[in-house]
């Protein structure tokens, strides 16, 4: 099943389970239905259960805040995360903090979708991830999951979840393939995963980083160097002690931020550790470059992580020397890409 | 659907309420009981009682913002709690966390309001998509200031509105002023029913401050909103007798002219309710005792333990 | 204030530029030269025609979307520059670093584009406004798609344009979409005049896509504009051709049908210019080379070395 | 000179010297003038120059991004930061984009001053301080001074700056005196200010918790320990070289965040301490509970950080012993404070 199934199907064991839970955002119920993960639910569930809306994100967020508050669950689609800035007053004033207020008397359980735009030219104002942004703002959770397998069901647990959630998805991640169950299953929120075992290195990523990551592990091996990748999937609550086991392990981190670093989630990572953990261990932080992103391909390639950079820093880091050049290895998702978003 | 007739006694009762909650909170203010900002709804009264009656406490749901007082009363909110709110104790509506700025009170659909400008109205319209969804026969009051009209999102929520045809009145009452800021200073057409009805939502205008006028007329809407599952918006005309925030006057700012009229206009008002109430002795007894038993169970409170402080940020 | 007339072969050279671009794009575009989503013009060319010959090119400012081909092209945007720009080159408006969503040239004006719907319309009047204050008699062109009026920001950005009575054109290009989705699946009211004019805006539309009526009315727009710092709206009927990104018909998609009239009564305009120009074949030939000119120089140019991608993020 | 009176200054001399600058935003111009900061501007220089606005964050900031393009210099002035979330579109995918977008042809030199609220009750809404959300995306400046001298230098530079600046004022500080020079005077952006010499600890505090750093200095006096104080005052750009060469000495940190601490400045700052330099040292993060801000007195009161919070952890820090509890302090600010906002 690809990523973009999973969702639908994670969305359509929902909707059957629940009939508090609503699918509404820009083009939802359009032919191409939000890259598949709500085709034709409009057509399965009825116009009440999936619906288009105006362009106007703001005001579609606190309908869907206003909505939870009334006890449904609604799920707000968003075609790019760029276009949550529009609706950032929502978010930041008022879904995460009603529950606090309300001293615990409303909650707010909606899940907010945002696709994270990448390559073939989409630009600076659609392929932003602001991943961290959301991580600073406490009555929050984000989670932003990279295979098929976690996205089915971290989403049913969004959905489920009585809070606020960011649920982040990735452009370049729809097609992607991977197994998955049929139906229900929830993945607890809060956990990464170690996504390959290695004693040399520990490799974070998170979102689409995770591939380049995975990516630089193969390229390692030809060194005979062993990484350990794991997958973060939870932004916020973190998982910060699968991350200390492993550098206990290897003294050697890096985190690939699948954003701008500075002061993002892999500053997080690092602060945490280096605050309690009385661990001897080297970090490097690899991310997009503090820069809009640009429209041009070959801008645009050196603008975001790649599998060589982190292979070359890994590489760097374990033998400090400076003699390697990995292959170039072909990241499938980005080179297959023809557009348009 | 039955005609409800006006209740006197219970308009008087609600309106002088409201206008003694107001002067006991000036009253004990310079103590600092209330660390807080509060935003008196003196001179507002009418809107809020004669809103309140004609809609049904039970199943009505109501959003309000910052400058609700008049609101929660009226609607008839837990009266200790709120005071104990305001005073930032255990026993108040949100253990004190919220304060004036956010009162709330599930038990009447009270939502805890904000503080940002107009941005519970668009929770207002999802709560009337809800309603819509669910089939409920309820319908959602939402109580806003002109100026919360000034921002985009009002006019993005009213479409909405329309479009899916949701059950809410909204209530835009209009004291032409954002803290200090004249409407004609912000606005370039001051006709704001014409701009509500250009998107397609029935509008009314009540001129003045007659609580059963505006009885009245939100009676009808609110049928109306019920069988139809139609949008009304309300504009009403009124006047912010103090400060936008806090307890005193401010007149002497400069900005604008006290308006002896329209302070008695109010007053009258108060004077008509209770003239044209019986026992308004009994009730202005029952207003006195129910403050003084409030003040009693706000000060006696105790204030919420520190370690409550991390309580409540998310929902397990 | 002088009378402009109408030219005819200036209308048909810039129309049929536009469209062979378009074209020349589409048939170029499988080739993967253009790296980046392009939005076509094609069906909607007759506004930006219209509108840049009523409009000042020295003096006038001029913002736009990310459908902005034709606007660039009409308004008269350095051609080699845009090609090369949609091509990722060094040579281009922004060194590539921008595409056909951002397209932009400070000689004529043109600001540089934005992708986020609605987001330019207040930086529109922001403009507007440093030309008032700095007592400058130009004007604002600012061209946006119905779907903007969709968010808040169009209507707080018309309030403001009226209360400060700001010299700037408001051109909604009405083609009823956004991306596949339909206006009155976003919009109860479909009049949009009669919304804009209830905020205090004067407005005028125009039902057809004739670019001389288009003309017209903009001259005299922006002649009243010019003279009494007044903003105007026009709102345009139009048809979007093909995909709402991309350079396909989207008909067999199912949302909508093909409307054969419409894509008639856009040829029927152009060969209706046609007629009307004399030395059409002259022009025909101009635009050819244009084009072939400006495919040349981008495919010749270079792609900007790599260290460039730092440079410009701020401005010392 | 107070704060406020050194902003008014500030706005007054470049009113005066250039002739592109305006001041516009909610209340500029009623009889309050923003705490001070813009009183009688309008008198004094016309309504062209400092006008009020209808509340619309999003547009007004549009607005004044317009303005800058067309070649003004447009200082607009928020209330509270919180109201900033309503501006994040203009902010995010315009302000800080456009002048890479365009590849250097516009800039956008547009002053957003916006005023962090705290104490008596501010709530939820009105006290959120959001520095790093703003400081993790290029092409913006964010500069937060503390002392008069600092707010009036660094907001001429603000004006004259040609990107997007936030200017981030803290409500607690407008009454605080200081002596600031009467003309006109530039202080640079990215440069820290070592406020006291120190070799025992290094304490790194911004905006108004600065404040909350120079009284814990003075309470570890009391155990004859030195602090070596700084304050930040340029988010972004950051100036790390102070802070490594101060930690060097001191081996020792701490820094206390005015603002939520998950992926914040001062995780920032660790995160470059660690990366880059080889030094070993010992650091701890104070900042804002994780949870929204509470009304009520005194669990307002212990969601700040605070002079005895720190002096304690420094104490710790220092000498390993948990066995001193500093005498309490007052801090004039936050306890003169009446209200309302
Ligand atoms: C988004 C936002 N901007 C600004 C403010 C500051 N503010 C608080 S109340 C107010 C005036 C609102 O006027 P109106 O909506 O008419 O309500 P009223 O106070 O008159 O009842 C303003 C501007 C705010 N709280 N939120
Ligand atoms: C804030 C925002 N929301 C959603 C989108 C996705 N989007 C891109 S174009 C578009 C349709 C806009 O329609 P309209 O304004 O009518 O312009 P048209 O494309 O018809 O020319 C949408 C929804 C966006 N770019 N920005
Ligand atoms: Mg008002
Ligand atoms: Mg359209």
């Amino acid at each position: 099943m690809s990523y973009a199934d999973a969702i639908l199907s994670a969305t359509k064991i929902m909707l059957k389970k629940n009939k508090d839970v609503f699918v509404f955002g820009q083009g939802v119920d359009d032919p191409k239905g939000h890259y598949g993960t709500t085709l034709n639910l409009h057509k399965d569930f009825g116009n009440n259960r999936c619906f288009d809306t105006p362009i106007c994100e703001e005001s579609m967020t606190g309908v869907g805040i206003g909505a939870a508050i009334a006890g449904m669950s609604p799920i707000l689609v968003h075609q790019r995360m760029d276009f949550l800035m529009l609706a950032m007053n929502q978010i930041v004033n008022m879904a995460s903090k009603i529950h606090y207020i309300s001293d615990g008397k409303l909650c707010v359980p909606l899940v907010i979708r945002a696709c994270i735009g990448r390559s073939w030219g989409q630009g600076a104002q659609h392929s932003q991830s602001l991943l961290s942004v959301f991580a600073h703002i406490p009555g929050l959770k984000v989670i932003a999951p990279t295979t098929p397998y976690d996205v089915k069901g971290t989403l049913i647990t969004a959905i489920e979840d009585k809070n606020p959630v960011i649920f982040i998805e990735h452009r370049m991640l729809y097609k992607n393939q991977g197994l998955v169950p049929e139906g229900y299953y929830k993945i607890e929120f809060g956990k990464s995963r170690i996504l390959s075992k290695g004693s040399d290195i520990t490799i974070v990523g998170m979102s689409f980083t995770v591939v380049d990551c995975i990516n630089a592990k193969k390229l390692l091996l030809e060194k005979s160097l062993k990484a350990e990748v794991i997958d973060l999937l939870s932004i916020q609550p973190l998982d910060i002690n699968k991350i200390v086991i492993s550098v206990k392990k290897t003294k050697r981190l890096i985190i690939v931020e699948n954003d701008w670093i500075n002061c993002g989630i892999s500053a997080e990572i690092i602060s945490r550790l280096v605050e309690k953990y009385k661990i001897k261990f080297e970090v490097k932080r690899i991310g997009y470059l503090f820069t809009p992103c640009p429209t041009t391909a070959p801008l645009e390639k050196s603008f975001y992580p790649s599998p060589e950079k982190i292979a070359t820093l890994s590489y760097e880091m374990i033998t400090k020397k400076k003699n390697w050049t990995p292959k170039k290895i072909k990241t499938k998702e980005i080179e297959e890409f023809k557009g348009p978003f | 659907m039955t005609i409800k007739k006006f209740n006197y006694a219970k308009a008087y009762y609600l309106f002088k309420k409201i206008r003694s909650t107001e002067e006991k909170i000036i009253e004990i203010y310079e103590s600092d009981v209330i660390k807080s900002p509060v935003h008196l709804s003196l001179g507002q009264e009418s809107i809020a009682v004669g809103i309140a009656l004609a809609s049904n406490k039970k199943k009505d749901i109501v959003f309000s913002n910052y400058r609700s007082h008049a609101h929660f009363i009226a609607h008839g909110g837990d009266y200790k709690k709120m005071w104990a709110e305001l005073f930032g104790k255990e026993s108040g509506l949100s253990s004190g966390k919220a304060g004036s700025m956010h009162l709330g009170d599930l038990d009447i659909n009270f939502i805890f309001t904000s503080a940002i400008v107009g941005s519970a109205i668009s929770e207002a319209v999802g709560y009337a998509l809800a309603l819509k969804l669910k089939k409920l026969n309820s319908r959602v009051i939402c109580y806003h200031g002109e100026g919360a009209m000034d921002q985009g999102t009002f006019w993005e929520s009213l479409n909405f509105s329309a479009l899916k045809k949701l059950p809410i009145l909204f209530v835009c009452e209009n004291n032409h002023l954002a803290i200090y800021s004249e409407q004609k200073k912000r606005m370039k057409t001051l006709n704001i029913c014409k701009k509500v009805e250009s998107f397609g939502v029935r509008s009314i205008k009540i001129e003045d401050n007659s609580t059963k006028n505006i009885f009245k007329y939100a009676h009808k809407a609110l049928q109306g909103i019920g069988k139809n599952s139609q949008p009304v918006f309300l504009e009403i005309n009124t006047y912010r007798e103090v400060d936008h925030v806090g307890t005193n006057y401010d007149f002497e700012l400069g900005y604008r002219k006290k308006d002896k009229q329209q302070l008695l206009k109010n007053l009258n008002e108060l004077n008509y309710l209770k003239e044209k109430t019986k026992n308004f002795l009994q009730v202005e007894k029952k207003i006195s005792k129910e403050i003084s038993d409030a003040l009693n169970y706000s000060y006696k409170s105790n204030f919420p333990k520190i370690k409550h402080i991390e309580s409540n940020v998310t929902k397990e």
